[in-house]
């Protein structure tokens, strides 16, 4: 077996070489390929190659019931997998009309924010490494796990965690959860601090971010992206604020965004957003009402009347869509899964052309992929 | 300025006009049905509605503004009106109507300034799933239809590579078909 | 050295003594690394092998000799198990002439600072050989940058030496800590009168220092999350291993450098009681705050590397040369 | 010329902030749990691989192989089979296993059980080189852990 040659022409000679990085490679975050043609150390061209943690949930979601499929929500993204369940049953009770218990509603809300800033501190941790800044991620994964331990406490998992139910939420939470909340909420302030002394001054990572990556706001709607994605290219577009589920109307949060379109302004907006959900956590922990956290007359037997039925969430990636066709039995008779990773990573190709190898690494990184989102 | 439902209700009518059948005199007016129970159809009455039918929908219900049934030879016009009109594109998928013969293919749209969902969708033969792309339009359609025809089988024409995506390269099945034994 | 020996048997006995101490300096650096970065993150570091995990370099060296040596299909057999070599003699000569203490050199020469700098840039051209001989994407492209990043920044180095020479007047190293004896006001790092800037000229050349023992947050040409492993990435066991003392033992090199021209070698800060002490204290404290520096930022564009040596390090280094004329001209020497 | 000088110092500065967050962080106590020296407590909800509950009155499970279990089952790694004796009301569970290699934890079998007969365990460092481990027979087990 011999390898193709390698060789290095200086930019402009017209000659390229393929580099693979990828499906394993430090920066690729699990398995996604990227197929690089080469001019020098500039990127003429960069083909995502995805599909290899690909495990069909679509396919599976047409083989069994509705709350079979419960844990195959918490497996796509496993970094915000309160938010995909949350989807499953927002759609499954909008089909049934269940009113689900203001108590349970904000419960959602207080574990969904929690999951959100644990995902956005792995992205904060990943980001950083992928910068070649290995302290900061095992500083991140430190209050990360202040999180995992609370919602393991909740849930009995620590990332898959399967905690809603249609009407509701598996068990009520108590009074441990509650003061441990509060004293993460204290404790996570002075850390974004630190992370901004730490790293978000920075004058090394500022130059590699600054200006690096652009994305316009045309790409990303052309492209589909969403979340911090196109709120770093200056859109306000949340589904919490433009599509409004659960209780969070009655929520006072802003949504962060910065119109430079660069990996700088994604990077700000996760850290702005890592804040706001502190503030939803502590609004929801101050009014949180008492009352039962499951629905009453949920069915045993599960059928959703004919139709199609969609429900939107923001996760911490971006806009998450479930829709679910029923034919009236009790599985449904199509699932589609409208994850956000992918969506984002499609702009990659067209955002990527002509940029160094360094700068198109900090470009995927603050795409913030989770593979397994893409390749469902 | 962001659109209202109803302005793009009206402008999808009377863009994309039911087809009249060769003996029967044009309608008057575009069919514009008022706010509807779920979206969609059942595998029985799988493909039923009529291209053209343009139908208010209850969002609190089933998470969506407005659907639109449109031609297959029209998909590209519609999605130009939504980029017109400043929606992103959601997604592409497929749904197989196997009762009915039928598959049909879902854009959805999302406004990003607005509270809006629109889908706007359209109806094959299963013998010969042809569709023209709509990745000219929004070029994040590419994934979505490589996707679509990994699963459904469903071919987009003009459709710059339409390799598999998610599927093994030397894919020759579609799992989602609903006659699909592993 | 009291006992005067042979020429020969000398000569072996301080290659050995240079040999041993690379090594056990590289393995317990390693340890010494991962206890201080695990401190920086909140973790313990390396605790099962012996207490405190004081064998843990021991057991490192043990898995990397029981590796098989591949040597890529299609590589060029005889550079690529070269470069391992070529990357650390260098390394050795130049610790052979840094004087440790008053009589503590291995070789003491008159143009021992000539014969750092000759060495010192030898290793880059290894790793780049190492890099371009493995045939394999990756390493080319960090074989590339590692040419270009040692083009900039030799530059200021040098320039930097000049400066400094034209303060010391000459090239012995013996010589040039015997200058700054007397506290710690008499060490070059703070003979303002010579040159008000002298303070950014350590500075200077500790960047190029870092720069050119490939250490974050210059690790370009290792990089990680973008090369895999670089110039290194198709070496296995000791290859790889070799590569690794090298690093260490240029660190020691780059740091001792700076100790013996700015930091006043062997000299005690108060003026009393020096000795070879006092040379390791301040050796191994530059040596900490490389590993400090590598732990708390991410690494630099490339470009942004090349921009701050020809954009910034070279421009002020002119100026500080400059200066440093006109300071001498001024005093009347 | 002003503009890169101020950039040069302010980048200096972040430069050091920087260094002193690492060195304060230095000198704080480690966070980590050195684990196989020492390990944490699982919480009350932890999802461990189910095992069967023991009826205190008769010392044997709980269980009557209702079946409900298996059918809850997203990925169908649960086999139920209770024989019903001369005289008793109910069936008893002869055999219980559980395909732990195909278990994804999600706990609707426990939600499923009518008699709360089954309860996750607080096992969760396992692992095994041989598939066949993970093979599990509850009745068993219970048997065993009563000796």
């Amino acid at each position: 077996m011999t390898p193709p040659p390698a060789t290095v022409q200086a930019p402009g000679s017209g000659e390229t070489f393929l580099l693979n990085l990828g499906p394993q490679h430090p920066a690729t975050h699990g398995v996604l390929r990227l197929k690089l043609t080469m001019d020098g150390e500039y990127i003429t061209r960069a083909e995502p190659v995805c599909g290899y943690v690909h495990r069909m949930h679509e396919k599976m979601g047409e083989n069994r019931k509705y709350a079979q499929f419960l844990p195959n929500t918490s497996r796509i993204d496993y970094l915000s997998a309160m938010h995909y369940t949350h989807a499953f049953v927002g759609a499954v009770e909008r089909a049934l009309g269940l009113a689900v218990p203001p108590r349970a509603e904000y419960i959602r809300v207080i574990t969904s924010e929690l999951n959100r800033i644990s995902s956005h501190l792995v992205w904060f941790g990943a980001f950083l490494l992928d910068l070649g800044g290995f302290t900061p991620l095992l500083y991140a994964f430190d209050d990360r796990e202040q999180i995992l331990d609370l919602l393991e406490a909740i849930t009995g998992s620590r990332l898959t965690y399967c905690y809603y139910r249609f009407g509701g939420v598996c068990h009520d939470i108590d009074n441990a959860f509650l003061e441990g909340t509060r004293a993460f909420v204290a404790r996570m302030r002075p850390r974004l601090r630190l992370y901004h002394e730490l790293v978000t001054d920075n004058i090394i990572l500022r130059n590699r971010l600054i200006g690096i990556g652009p994305i316009p706001l045309e790409l990303c709607r052309r492209y589909g992206a969403t979340g911090p994605v196109i709120r770093g290219s200056g859109a306000a577009y949340d589904v919490r604020k433009t599509e409004p589920y659960s209780v969070y109307p009655q929520f006072d949060f802003d949504v962060p965004v910065y119109p430079e379109g660069d990996s700088m302004a994604r990077y700000r907006v996760r850290m702005d957003e890592i804040e706001q959900s502190l503030r939803i956590v502590e609004q929801a922990l101050e009014r949180l009402p008492s009352g039962p956290v499951r629905a009453e007359g949920v069915p045993r037997v599960l059928k959703l009347p004919a139709g199609e039925f969609c429900c939107a969430v923001e996760a911490a990636r971006g806009r998450f869509a479930v829709r679910i066709v029923s034919d009236r039995r009790e599985i449904p008779w199509r699932v589609k899964l409208r994850t956000p990773s992918f969506s984002n990573l499609s702009l990659f190709e067209e955002a990527s052309r002509g940029m160094m190898l360094p700068d198109a690494i900090a470009l995927l990184g603050s795409l913030d992929l989770v593979i397994p989102d893409i390749d469902r | 300025m962001t659109p209202s439902p109803e302005q793009i209700a009206r402008e999808l009518a009377s863009r994309f006009p039911p087809s009249p059948p060769a003996d029967a005199p044009p309608p008057a007016a575009p069919a514009l049905a008022s706010t509807g129970g779920p979206a969609g159809a059942t595998p029985a009455e799988g493909g039923a509605a009529e291209a053209g039918t343009v139908r208010m929908l209850d969002y609190a219900r089933c998470g969506c503004h407005l659907e639109a049934h449109v031609q297959p030879a029209q998909v590209v016009a519609a999605a130009a009106l939504m980029d017109q009109f400043g929606f992103a594109l959601d997604t592409i998928t497929g749904l197989d109507w196997l009762p009915a013969g039928r598959m049909e293919i879902v854009y959805d749209f999302f406004h990003p300034h607005a509270t809006l969902r629109v889908a706007v969708r359209t109806r094959v033969p299963r013998d010969q799933p042809d569709v023209p792309t709509v990745s000219s339009i929004f070029p994040g359609a590419n994934w979505h239809e490589r996707e679509t025809h990994d699963f459904f089988g469903i071919r987009f024409l003009g459709h710059p590579g339409l390799t598999p995506l998610l599927l093994p390269e030397e894919a020759a099945f579609h799992p989602l078909r609903k006659d699909f034994t592993g | 050295m009291s006992v005067s020996l042979p020429e020969p048997l000398r000569l072996f006995a301080l290659l050995a003594g240079a040999m041993a101490f690379v090594g056990l300096n590289a393995a317990y650096l390693v340890w010494a690394e991962r206890k201080a970065a695990g401190r920086f993150q909140r973790r313990p570091g390396p605790t099962e092998a012996g207490p405190a995990g004081l064998l843990q370099p021991v057991a490192d060296v043990l898995k990397l000799i029981s590796k098989q040596l591949m040597v890529p299909p299609g590589a060029d057999a005889v550079l690529f198990r070269a470069a391992p070599v070529l990357v650390l003699v260098p390394a050795m000569i130049c610790l052979a002439v840094i004087p440790f203490g008053e009589r503590w050199v291995a070789r003491e020469m008159p143009l021992g600072l000539l014969v750092l700098f000759a060495f010192g840039s030898i290793q880059v051209m290894a790793v780049m050989l190492g890099g371009w001989a493995s045939r394999n994407k990756y390493a080319i492209i960090s074989a590339a940058r590692i040419v270009s990043q040692d083009v900039a920044y030799e530059i200021p180095m040098l320039l930097v030496m000049i400066t400094l020479l034209m303060v010391t007047g000459t090239m012995d190293l013996g010589e040039i800590v015997r200058q700054q004896a007397g506290g710690f006001w008499r060490w070059h790092l703070f003979r303002l009168d010579a040159n008000p800037l002298m303070p950014l000229t350590f500075v200077i050349y500790y960047i190029c220092m870092l720069a050119e023992t490939n250490r974050a947050p210059f690790d370009m040409a290792e990089a990680e999350s973008e090369l895999v492993a670089g110039a290194y990435t198709e070496y296995s066991g000791m290859g790889f291993g070799v590569f690794f003392m090298a690093e260490y033992a240029n660190i020691v090199v780059g740091c001792a450098t700076a100790t013996v021209l700015f930091l006043g070698g062997w000299q005690s800060p108060i003026g009393v009681g020096s000795g070879p002490v006092w040379f390791l204290a301040k050796l191994y404290g530059l040596v900490f705050s490389v590993i400090w520096v590598r732990w708390t930022f991410p690494r630099t564009q490339f470009y942004g590397l090349l921009n701050l040596s020809w954009k910034i390090l070279i421009p002020a280094s002119l100026f500080i040369l400059v200066l440093s004329g006109a300071a001498l001209q001024l005093s009347g020497s | 010329m002003r503009a890169t000088l101020r950039e040069i110092v302010l980048g200096c500065r972040s430069l050091l902030v920087g260094m002193r967050v690492t060195m304060v962080e230095f000198f704080k106590p480690v966070v980590t749990v050195p684990y196989p020296h020492e390990a944490l407590r699982m919480p009350e909800r932890y999802r461990g691989p189910i095992e069967l509950v023991r009826d205190p009155a008769t010392g044997r499970a709980i269980c009557y192989a209702c079946q409900l279990c298996a059918r809850a089952c997203p990925s169908g790694c649960i086999t139920v089979e209770g024989v019903k004796r001369e005289g008793e009301r109910r069936k008893r569970v002869t055999q219980y296993q559980l395909d732990f290699s195909l278990c994804s934890l999600c706990g609707a079998c426990v939600e499923a059980c009518p008699d709360a007969a089954i309860r996750f365990s607080k096992r969760y460092n396992w692992a095994t080189p041989h598939k066949e481990e993970f093979l599990l027979d509850l009745v068993r087990q219970l048997e065993q852990e009563s000796r």
